[in-house]
């Protein structure tokens, strides 16, 4: 079984790498957004380092949604989601697979690349670290809630937009605590632990459920 | 057929083989020399030590917009002349010259931080080089995105000339944008006003990287050919095996 | 040789300068040795352009 | 071993499928499902691979690993291929024998005994529709499993590769496996039991 859910690990990674460029292509939406704002807002460094926390997490968020929809929608098309149904490990295992290779190769690449955007909005030190801590630990929360919404589109032809408008509401409590967290951090007024620990709680909680929900979605909807 | 003559520009190959690593020395022993002449040259009176980083960032950006005009011209060649070798060689192109934006960019983050207190500001030149970097990702994403070269190459072509027209708009747009709101710190080193001594190994830097992105881009247009070669052949081989 | 107050940046802008270049260096050379082991074993399997693998393209 | 059904029912959409289905398959046997489209033919072949929950009914393979369900001791070939283009044909089939189990058999083994072993560094999305379906055939030989499920095997497959797939399930039937093929053409095997589905239930 360990082998199994190893082999699903490797090929998603590898896939990842091959089609598209993989994680590569969040991080230059990332990069996108976060360039976007200046244009909008005005090229002035002390508003863009006070909403700088903001912009990065709102990119996070939406370049975490990018490619959701093809996690389990591409397995489908392909005849592959049957041969996994078959391997004898149970699908809640499959899913957290799938998604923890939907993590390494786009939502990692996101925490690594959050500093140097935090440069281009004039970030303090400080404010870089809570950011890049608050993703580390948020993004797998935002991977592991968009694994439902990917189990729920997944014999849809045209999933993506759907997917987001289904994830998008469930990430605000992420989005909420992670900002917080950041602020706290910067400000000083509040203890910085105090979101970041409920942040880690809901990354975690999304861990669990989001596979058992992806699952169960899968066996529902694949009649 | 298409497919044969794209597998086969065997005079460009005997070409490179011999070009490549001459290019190669002659970018190694100019860029060594402007290393060596960089860290000769005195102090910069305003800026001290750290225009030593203009030897790097100045010649990546020549070498960053240079690359992507070869793109445009390669586009024009895919194009209008339908030429096979001006796929590969925009192909070619865009990594290397993103790699040069990204260490224009990198340098002049490092460079700012001790020049003006802040490793960015949305000046119009970083802005639009961050901009062009983009763009240079944006075609290596298509590149990749799209199976057959031949299409690639076509729609990568589009993509490359509305950039090129992009680009400048930014620049301009981004010029006027700026004035507007921060007028003072506009970054400017004049190419004439610079003195002989920074000037030189400016110079011999900006010919080193002339010279290792020409190597770099004739080594990755080899490969290029040979990977299409690869895979000429193996669908040769793949409707060879299924005649069997 | 002294850099002054800012020798850090300095060498960190030279580094990363290098760093770059030898990941687009080393990208070319790996690529090429890739794509000629891919030929060779092609070869090897007595496909290559003057045998055509005896299926003649129409 | 011994594949039994008993009052199977298919509801799809809406729409009943069949009902009351039962037969049995004994070791060494192959049941051939056919019938016109739509009859149910492929359905049948998910609710046994259990792809697909059944309306009613029971399924079970006996003399079996009772902890094990059919979908586990069984292989299923459906209409797609289930090969990914962008990894080469060995990986593909290093994946399945992965995520599957692997037997005794390796992978470039299988290739060569279905004419592939030229084609094992190529990527997948070169291959023509009938190398496609022989690599999905390999699955049947480097994860040994009891049970075959085969939906129209024999589909883009030329002469040769029919032949193979021939020889292939002889050898699966004489080692004491069991199939249920679902096809249009004759199966050149012998053991051939026949279940024909009707538009709107058995006949």
């Amino acid at each position: 079984m360990i082998a199994a859910l190893r082999a699903i690990l490797a090929r998603d990674l590898t896939l990842a790498f091959r089609v598209g460029g993989g994680g590569g292509i969040g991080v230059v939406f990332f990069l996108a957004v976060v360039t976007i704002v200046p244009f909008a807002v005005g090229p002035e460094l002390p508003l863009l380092a006070r909403i700088g926390p903001a912009v990065l997490w709102i990119g996070a968020l939406l370049a975490s949604l990018l490619g959701l929809d093809r996690i389990f929608a591409a397995d489908h098309e392909d005849g592959n989601l049957d041969l996994l149904l078959m391997a004898p490990v149970p699908l809640e295992l499959i899913a957290a697979m799938k998604g923890a290779a939907h993590w390494i190769t786009t939502g990692l690449p996101l925490v690594v690349a959050a500093p140097l955007l935090g440069l281009l909005l004039g970030l303090e030190p400080k404010a870089l670290a809570a950011v890049t801590a608050t993703l580390l630990v948020g993004t797998p929360a935002l991977t592991f809630l968009g694994l439902i919404g990917a189990a729920l589109a997944v014999a849809l032809p045209r999933g993506g937009l759907l997917v987001a408008v289904l994830v998008l509401p469930l990430t605000i409590p992420i989005l909420i605590f992670g900002v917080a967290a950041t602020t706290a951090a910067v400000t000083g007024l509040v203890p910085f632990g105090t979101p970041f620990r409920l942040l880690a709680a809901l990354s975690l909680v999304g861990l669990v459920l989001g596979p058992v929900a992806a699952a169960a979605a899968i066996r529902v909807i694949r009649d | 057929m298409a497919l044969l003559d794209l597998a086969n520009p065997h005079r460009f190959l005997a070409f490179a083989r011999a070009l490549v690593p001459a290019l190669a020395l002659i970018a190694a022993v100019l860029l060594v020399l402007g290393l060596v002449l960089g860290f000769r040259a005195p102090p910069d009176y305003q800026q001290g030590e750290t225009v030593r980083i203009m030897f790097i960032h100045v010649p990546a950006a020549w070498i960053a917009l240079g690359a992507y005009t070869l793109m445009a011209i390669s586009a024009l060649g895919t194009l209008v002349w339908r030429h096979p070798l001006a796929d590969v060689s925009a192909k070619a192109a865009a990594p290397i010259g993103a790699a040069f934006s990204l260490i224009c960019l990198l340098t002049g983050a490092l460079w700012g931080r001790p020049t003006w207190g802040t490793y960015w500001v949305w000046d119009a030149r970083l802005t639009s080089v961050l901009v062009l970097f983009l763009v240079y990702l944006g075609i290596l994403a298509l590149w990749r995105a799209i199976e057959d070269p031949g299409q690639a190459a076509r729609a990568v072509a589009i993509l490359t000339l509305v950039g090129f027209v992009n680009v400048p708009i930014v620049k301009f747009s981004v010029d006027w944008w700026n004035t507007l709101h921060q007028p003072a710190s506009v970054f400017r080193i004049g190419g004439p006003t610079i003195h002989p001594v920074l000037l030189t190994p400016l110079l011999v830097t900006a010919a080193g990287f002339a010279a290792l992105f020409l190597a770099l881009h004739l080594g990755a247009m080899r490969n290029e050919i040979l990977r299409r070669r690869v895979r000429a052949l193996r669908m040769l081989a793949a409707a060879g095996a299924e005649a069997r | 040789m002294d850099l002054g107050p800012h020798a850090g940046f300095i060498l960190a802008a030279y580094g990363a300068a290098v760093i770059v270049l030898g990941l687009v260096v080393l990208w070319v050379l790996l690529d090429h040795r890739a794509q000629r082991r891919a030929l060779a074993a092609l070869e090897a399997q007595g496909i290559s352009r003057r045998s055509g693998s005896g299926a003649d393209v129409p | 071993m011994r594949l039994l059904v008993e009052g199977l029912a298919c509801v799809r959409g809406g729409r009943s499928l069949f009902q009351g289905l039962g037969f049995a398959v004994t070791a060494g046997e192959v049941l051939a499902v056919t019938g016109p489209n739509g009859a149910g033919k492929s359905s049948l072949l998910r609710l046994l691979a259990g792809l697909l929950p059944p309306a009613a009914g029971r399924i079970a393979l006996e003399g079996g690993d009772p902890e094990q369900s059919v979908g586990t001791a069984a292989h299923f070939i459906g209409h797609l291929d289930a090969v990914k283009g962008a990894l080469t044909v060995a990986e593909n089939l290093g994946f399945t024998r992965a995520l599957l189990g692997g037997g005794e058999m390796e992978a470039e083994t299988a290739l060569g005994l279905l004419g592939l072993e030229r084609l094992a560094q190529f990527p997948a999305r070169m291959l023509s529709a009938g190398q496609r379906r022989r690599l999905a055939l390999a699955r049947l030989l480097v994860s040994p499993r009891p049970l075959w499920l085969l939906d129209e095997p024999s589909t883009a497959l030329d002469a040769e590769g029919q032949e193979t797939l021939a020889s292939l399930m002889t050898r699966h039937l004489s080692g004491g496996g069991l199939a249920v093929v679902a096809t249009h053409s004759e199966l050149k095997i012998e053991r051939v039991v026949e279940i024909r589905l009707g538009l709107g239930g058995i006949t």
